[in-house]
């Protein structure tokens, strides 16, 4: 037995993340970690790695006792992370990022300098390992997704690890790359090296794994063979409930009506989008990484510049949308990254909430009506179930990543928006919080409003929308209807597109 | 809590900084402010006032404005808050002193002006001052005797100090009135502007000298821009004592340590002198005559005089700059 | 052909500076001759030693997301000092050993309360500016110290016919050149410039380079500051005020960030520095009105700092949409 | 402490009140009337520019041309009230324009701040410090270094003109004061500015206009300058293109200890307030004491750093506690 992980707990102030987690690994052995966000994936994870101790319970490495008290430890005794978010200094070229730890040295004139012959030599033997073609000098800026991953699993290989972690690594790869990737993860394990594989494609974890654990509020589910999983099984293991009454009930048609029509948008990224949402409908946006679903939304919302193509809102041209306008037109926008763009995170969760409907709250000479505002926000907060000691002087920063979400959403609901575009609205969220979003968003369409929600849980989508589209490579490549959803057509839409399936090899 | 100590940690330091500083006796106080320090010529009257001060047994206050009239308003109004008896002011210009002298005023405190004339207005103060006009004419007229004499052409060259500056604009007209008389030999070329910077006119006469290689008479408004001057000139190749044939011909005014270090080296051809020891002696007594009820003459002047080659003997002892160590 | 065209003016906006360069190059040439005179190029490397040498240092701070706004401090506080012991009849390289002592403390100074106290080096640098200032006027009671003879040969001095301000330049960045490419401090210094966290990742020890960037500006500005004193031949009390704004805008129109993890000194700060000084030479060359130096200098920053705004714009929403 | 400052800036109102007392007791002539004057004529200009610098912090901005905002404004004051140069008869018509024009300079420069920085993305770090060296090369251009005299008498005589026992300098940095607060507190646009400073993206997904708010509070710093440059200029009774050269440390440091983070979204106007006057007690005291000028920029750029150690102190503390 390479690892055994025994009885691991992990409490962090009062919240118990890991209650006697379970976990072993063979030589050679490809274990897929599955499990919703908020499971305690991440945090077993980097108590191997290193991250963290843990409350309770052991672990061997090899039949000896292993217990690291730093990522470097962890690293020393052979146990790598590939982390979702890279490692690599864009800045600085494929041979600097191989060796930033430990360059090979040589001495002239009394100054200690890096040995350039003998670094460039050996990248090029440690790149050719791995298969990457590159010259070693590029910066590593200018790599794609793809070579980068590899270059970081290059850095990795260079210090001989036991076992390797990865944490997500197709999320930002084309499907061509990621088999590419696969082939090289098979080829490690055939060497000997233990993986760890976590990942929310459960179709790539069903066809890698060896085995498959499943982790749900912070307990070892399952771990078993993957002969033994199916599909279906391996959802409901993760989410704990069928999925019909996992998704609250929601009983409106979608109206004849369209809100929003958009022709021929296109960018960079984007071409050629058509679609259109009708009053009180949810539409599903449904595609992986890289297909364009969030460039599309922030195209419509005047993030970035449209190059081409007309938008309609209720049957008025849109000239140069921007977030000024929608905002003013009852559209809102909750974007994927919460931190970054959603919330003010330093500030008081009342200035949070207030910020997008402040507009509303003016008089003509624009001073803030303020009690009007403070009690509306307060009434708003109460709504959205955000748990709070102080509106006004608990900064959002206090709040868990579930509660943050909502008052993301509570800012977008006091302008009671006429459409509201949600881009993965429950990443890395607990279940509670989950279904709170989904009560709200429910709530939202009976009053009206439409939704576009772009997600990359399928489950999610069958489980709220009217209708999905399914983006790939920047195009709509397929559509599907409420009574039509099947889970594995959207998947193979998504990962092949329609027009493309044979040209697919 | 961990506040509430540093607060008293920061007042401690304070109190004792406080104390460090020395408290004013009960005697007569006289505040000095200077604009700045930055020339020997203000050093030199700086020490001079002060032990004028101590002469007549008087206290000082000295402030230094740094060449910021702004600065040197609040220094004079913070005198004037400790209750000075009187004020001796070296101002940064002509303009910016008449608010301090109404200021002076408005206290009742006398006050007087060394070494720069204001621009006319309605106070009431006394000004000493040497007689920048006229020395720089006489100065300049040496050298322009020594030009017509070597019967060569001359170009020539001005560092002009800040235009803001009275003084500055008495020794540039005078430069000028005296050329006048001697347009036969002397061009003027080149009028570097210094606003009394070193740097400035290191670039000013290194630039001129660039355009105009045949520059063969350069005047310094002050002398304490003498180590520009020689720096351009050693540049250019052009630094050589009097008698070789491409000497250039060089004026000064001041009478600084400097100057007098480059008339006993051979290389300084004349220099207008202001007598410092006498203006403070004038300034300190002007406020005592005041203070006694006397009536004091709105402007008092210093002649002084022109130091050169062949009077140097005889004036050298006069010249303030002889008196200092050399640096 | 609109891709040739698109990344033509790619290339203009990628090399704004050197195109100012050769612009203003030929435009001095042309409206003055003698601009283009070998004793001229001379002169415009003489005068760009101190400068050059001081947005060296600079590079190095810029390169990691820092500031250090008090060299123009320890240039006039180096200054002061060793002014003061030559005049005093210290021997002229003890003052000179003195001279880098000083720039090193304030180096450490910068770097101990940046890293230590966790205070950013905008507020850091500036009050130390103030402390530095406000010590050398105390030292030299705001008067201007006048230099002997031996500081100004070591200013006009020669060896082998090449100004030894310029040797002391051509020193300085090529040794800063080496470390910043050919040493495992150089390439740490990008990675802590590029993200301090995933440098401490990487096992990098951030305060240590912090430490070693501010040292190595608070030495050039200390260098510098005796390169220009001993071209100047005396200490004025306004000596060095705004040399940190023209070394941090030379370092800036060489390409460096000010948000750290790119830049270079060789060719990038080199040229920044050629540009600034070549304006203000060609500007005396053409006998243009002394007070308009300022002007034509802080437009042509302007423009460059404008121009790169828009390509790093561009360079973000292409790093976000995953293109090249 | 009661709702004169927050918790963010009691420490700032404990320190000035302190201080007063232990000046009181110590510096001769400090607790005097007529020093008293001094102290808040010394106070007003500080305050008001010291107020539009602490919008663009609260922006995570920075504002460096104030300096030269002075300097142009006076200069430009200076050109059109000086009878030497006399553009208009009528006292009151020189006056009215000559304020006006001053405002309009402050104005349009902080507008070019803002355009740059909100259009272009430019750091304002590098637009400020540009716009200062071009701005400042402007003023003495424009001069060729000279000052400009001989002001109106009603404009030099601002200082000592009382209305309703109040000197006229106390009214205007009343207004500026009053309106900086209204604006920041009372209006939208307040809300945005705090709203830019901490987030700037979510800030504009979230519907504000963030170019707008940015060049909002350039313009509103330059107006600020400009005002700073009236007080200064008519005190001096002088339009000089080298006025307020020196007090941009005093600017960054009264708005630093008075609690605004240089990095956007916290400050308040009362913290701002007892910023400026630690500053000016500072500097009157110090003053007062006979320390030289350089003795106190050393105090100074030490109490500074002081403050901002004391802050990540207390915020390093807040985070761990």
């Amino acid at each position: 037995m390479l690892l055994r992980m025994r009885n691991i707990h992990k409490v962090f102030g009062k919240v118990s993340v890991l209650n006697g987690v379970d976990l072993q690994l063979e030589r050679g052995q490809l274990l897929g970690l599955v499990g919703e966000n908020g499971a305690g994936k991440s945090t077993l994870m980097n108590i191997l790695g290193g991250l963290f101790v843990p409350t309770e319970g052991t672990m061997t490495l090899d039949e000896n006792l292993f217990a690291p008290t730093s990522p470097n430890e962890a690293l020393q005794a052979g146990i790598a992370f590939v982390h979702q978010e890279l490692n690599l200094f864009p800045n600085l070229s494929v041979m600097e990022n191989l060796f930033i730890s430990g360059f090979p040295k040589k001495r002239f004139l009394g100054l200690s300098l890096i040995d350039q012959k003998s670094a460039r030599e050996k990248a090029k033997e440690l790149l050719s390992i791995v298969g990457l073609n590159v010259s070693e000098k590029v910066k590593v800026g200018q790599l794609t997704a793809a070579q980068q991953q590899l270059l970081e699993i290059t850095k990795i290989l260079s210090r001989s690890p036991r076992i390797i972690i990865f944490d997500e690594p197709t999320t930002s790869l084309t499907r061509h790359e990621a088999e590419k990737l696969f082939q090289l993860i098979e080829r490690l394990q055939s060497e000997g090296i233990g993986i760890i594989y976590i990942s929310h494609n459960l179709e790539d974890v069903m066809s890698l794994a060896d085995e498959i654990m499943v982790l749900r509020d912070g307990n070892c589910v399952r771990q078993e063979n993957q002969n033994a999983f199916t599909l279906p099984k391996l959802i409901k293991d993760m989410v704990g409930r069928d999925l019909e009454t996992y998704f609250p009930q929601r009983d409106v048609t979608p109206l004849r009506e369209k809100c929003l029509e958009v022709s021929q948008v296109g960018a960079e990224v984007v071409h050629d989008v058509s679609f259109s949402i009708r009053k009180k409908e949810v539409l599903g946006l449904y595609g992986l990484v890289g297909a364009g679903r969030s460039e599309m939304a922030r195209l419509l919302y005047g993030l970035d510049v449209m190059q081409k193509g007309t938008i309609h809102w209720n049957g008025q041209k849109i000239q140069q949308p921007s977030p000024e306008k929608w905002v003013q037109e009852g559209v809102a926008f909750l974007t994927e990254n919460r931190r970054e763009e959603g919330l003010m995170i330093q500030q008081s969760i009342a200035r949070n909430i207030q910020l997008a409907g402040l507009p509303n709250y003016t008089t003509p000479l624009q001073t803030v009506r303020f009690r009007d505002l403070d009690s509306d926000v307060e009434q708003q907060a109460r709504a959205n179930k955000i748990k709070y000691n102080n509106l006004k002087d608990q900064s959002v920063a206090t709040l868990s990543g579930g509660n943050q979400q909502k008052t993301v959403l509570a800012k977008w609901l006091m302008i009671a928006p006429k459409l509201l575009i949600l881009d993965e609205p429950t990443k890395g969220i607990d279940i509670g919080a989950r279904h709170d979003i989904y009560s709200l968003v429910n709530d939202l369409v009976k009053k009206g409003s439409s939704i576009l929600l772009i997600s990359s849980e399928i489950e999610e989508l069958i489980g709220l929308c009217d209708r999905i589209l399914v983006m790939g490579e920047g195009r709509i490549r397929d559509e599907f209807h409420k009574a039509a959803f099947d889970r594995s057509a959207i998947l193979e839409a998504a990962l092949h597109g329609k027009e493309n399936q044979t040209l697919a090899t | 809590m961990k506040r509430f100590y540093t607060c008293q940690g920061l007042i401690l330091v304070m109190v004792v900084l406080a104390l460090a500083c020395k408290r004013p006796k009960g005697r007569t106080t006289i505040g000095i402010s200077f604009e700045t320090l930055q020339t020997e010529y203000w050093v030199a009257s700086s020490d001079a006032l002060k032990a004028a001060c101590e002469e007549n047994g008087l206290d000082y206050l000295e402030a230094i404005a740094n060449g910021d009239a702004n600065r040197q308003f609040e220094q004079v109004n913070n005198f004037i808050s400790r209750g000075v008896d009187g004020i001796v002011i070296a101002p940064k210009d002509a303009h910016t002193v008449i608010p301090v002298i109404k200021a002076a005023n408005r206290a009742e405190i006398p006050i007087v002006i060394y070494n720069r004339l204001p621009a006319p207005n309605k106070g009431s103060y006394t000004t000493i001052v040497a007689d920048n006009y006229e020395i720089t004419k006489q100065t300049v007229r040496y050298l322009g005797d020594l030009a017509r004499a070597s019967g060569k052409q001359y170009k020539a060259m001005i560092l002009i100090g800040d235009l803001g500056d009275t003084n500055a604009v008495l020794r540039r007209e005078g430069f000028n009135d005296a050329i006048l008389e001697y347009e036969d030999v002397i061009d003027v070329v080149a009028e570097v502007p210094t606003e009394w910077n070193q740097e400035k006119a290191l670039a000013g006469v290194t630039n001129a000298l660039q355009a105009n290689p045949d520059i063969g008479l350069i005047f310094s408004s002050s002398d304490f821009l003498f180590p520009s001057v020689i720096s351009a000139l050693k540049n250019a190749g052009k630094y050589h004592p009097i008698g070789h044939e491409g000497h250039v011909l060089l004026g000064g005014f001041d009478g600084d340590a400097m100057a007098y270090q480059l008339l006993r080296s051979n290389y300084l051809d004349a220099d207008g002198v202001q007598n410092v020891y006498y203006e403070c002696d004038l300034a300190i007594q002007a406020i005592l005559d005041i203070l006694n009820g006397k009536e004091v003459d709105s402007v008092l002047v210093d002649p002084g005089f022109v130091i050169h080659q062949e009077n140097l003997e005889e004036m050298a002892p006069k010249m303030w700059g002889a008196n200092l160590e050399v640096p | 052909m609109k891709q040739i065209q698109h990344s033509g003016l790619q290339w203009v906006s990628n090399n704004s500076t050197l195109l100012l360069f050769a612009v203003a190059i030929a435009l001095f040439g042309i409206l003055s001759p003698a601009f283009l005179s070998f004793q001229n190029a001379f002169n415009i490397l003489v005068q760009a030693a101190a400068l050059g040498i001081l947005a060296t240092g600079m590079t190095f701070v810029l390169l990691t997301a820092g500031i250090d706004l008090s060299v123009g401090s320890i240039m006039f506080l180096a200054g002061v000092i060793s002014g003061k012991m030559v005049v005093d009849g210290a021997p002229l390289w003890w003052a000179g050993l003195v001279v880098v002592v000083i720039g090193l403390e304030f180096g450490c100074l910068n770097a101990l309360l940046i890293y230590r106290l966790k205070v950013i080096p905008f507020i850091v640098t500036l009050a130390t500016f103030y402390v530095g200032r406000g010590l050398g006027l105390f030292i030299s009671d705001t008067r201007a110290i006048n230099l002997p003879e031996s500081f100004l040969t070591l200013g006009s001095g020669k060896v082998l016919g090449i100004p030894l301000p310029v040797i002391l330049l051509f020193f300085v960045i090529t040794l800063a050149h080496l470390v910043l490419t050919r040493t495992t401090f150089g390439k740490h210094i990008y990675a802590v410039g590029h993200d301090p966290e995933k440098a401490r990742k990487a096992g990098i020890s951030v305060n240590r380079i912090l430490l070693g960037v501010y040292v190595i500006c608070g030495f050039c500005a200390a260098l510098g500051g005796l390169v220009a004193i001993a071209q100047l031949g005396a200490v004025s009390p306004t000596f060095g005020l705004q040399s940190e704004f023209m070394a941090i805008a030379a370092a800036i129109l060489g390409g460096v960030s000010l948000f750290g993890g790119r830049g270079n000194v060789f060719p990038g700060t080199l040229i920044g520095v050629l540009l600034i000084q070549t304006i203000q030479n060609g500007l005396v060359m053409v006998n243009a009105d002394p007070y308009l130096y300022p002007l034509i200098t802080a437009a042509v920053i302007f423009l460059v700092v404008g121009i790169d705004s828009l390509q790093n714009q561009r360079r973000e929403k292409a790093k976000r949409l995953g293109l090249k | 402490m009661v709702k004169i400052a927050n918790s963010e800036s009691t420490f700032v109102v404990l320190l000035c009140l302190g201080y007063y007392l232990v000046m009181t007791i110590i510096a001769p002539g400090f607790f005097t009337v007529n020093n008293s004057i001094n102290l808040l004529f010394n106070l007003l200009p500080l305050l008001i520019i010291s107020i539009g610098q602490t919008y663009v912090l609260l922006t995570a901005g920075i504002d460096l041309s104030v300096t030269a905002i002075v300097a142009v404004a006076s200069v430009v004051g200076g050109f059109m009230m000086s009878s030497d140069t006399v553009w208009f008869h009528n006292e009151f018509t020189t006056l009215f324009l000559g304020i006006l024009g001053m405002l309009v300079v402050g104005v349009l420069i902080g507008a070019i701040n803002g355009w740059a920085v909100a259009k272009f993305a430019m750091p304002a770090f590098m637009v400020t410090l540009t716009t200062m060296m071009l701005f400042s090369g402007f003023a003495i251009w424009l001069t060729q270094s000279q000052n400009l005299y001989n002001l109106p008498e009603s404009f030099v005589e601002m200082h000592y003109t009382y209305f309703l026992g109040i000197p006229v300098p106390l009214y205007i940095a009343l207004f500026v004061v009053l309106l900086a607060y209204f604006l920041l507190n009372r209006t939208i646009f307040g809300e945005w500015i705090y709203a830019v400073g901490a987030n700037k993206k979510t800030a504009r997904i979230s519907g504000v206009s963030v170019s707008k708010t940015l060049i909002g509070v350039y313009v509103f710093s330059g107006f600020c300058a400009a005002v700073g440059a009236i007080l200064y200029t008519a005190r001096l009774e002088t339009g000089s293109p080298v006025m307020g050269q020196n007090i941009l440390l005093d600017v960054i440091g009264a708005v630093v200890i008075g609690g605004t983070s240089l990095f956007g979204g916290k400050g308040t106007i009362q913290g701002t307030f007892f910023g400026a006057l630690f500053m000016t007690l500072l500097d009157n005291s110090l003053n007062l004491l006979n320390l030289s000028f350089f003795i106190i920029m050393m105090v100074k750029g030490m109490v500074i750093l002081g403050a901002a150690i004391l802050n990540t102190v207390v915020e390093r503390s807040l985070k761990t506690g």
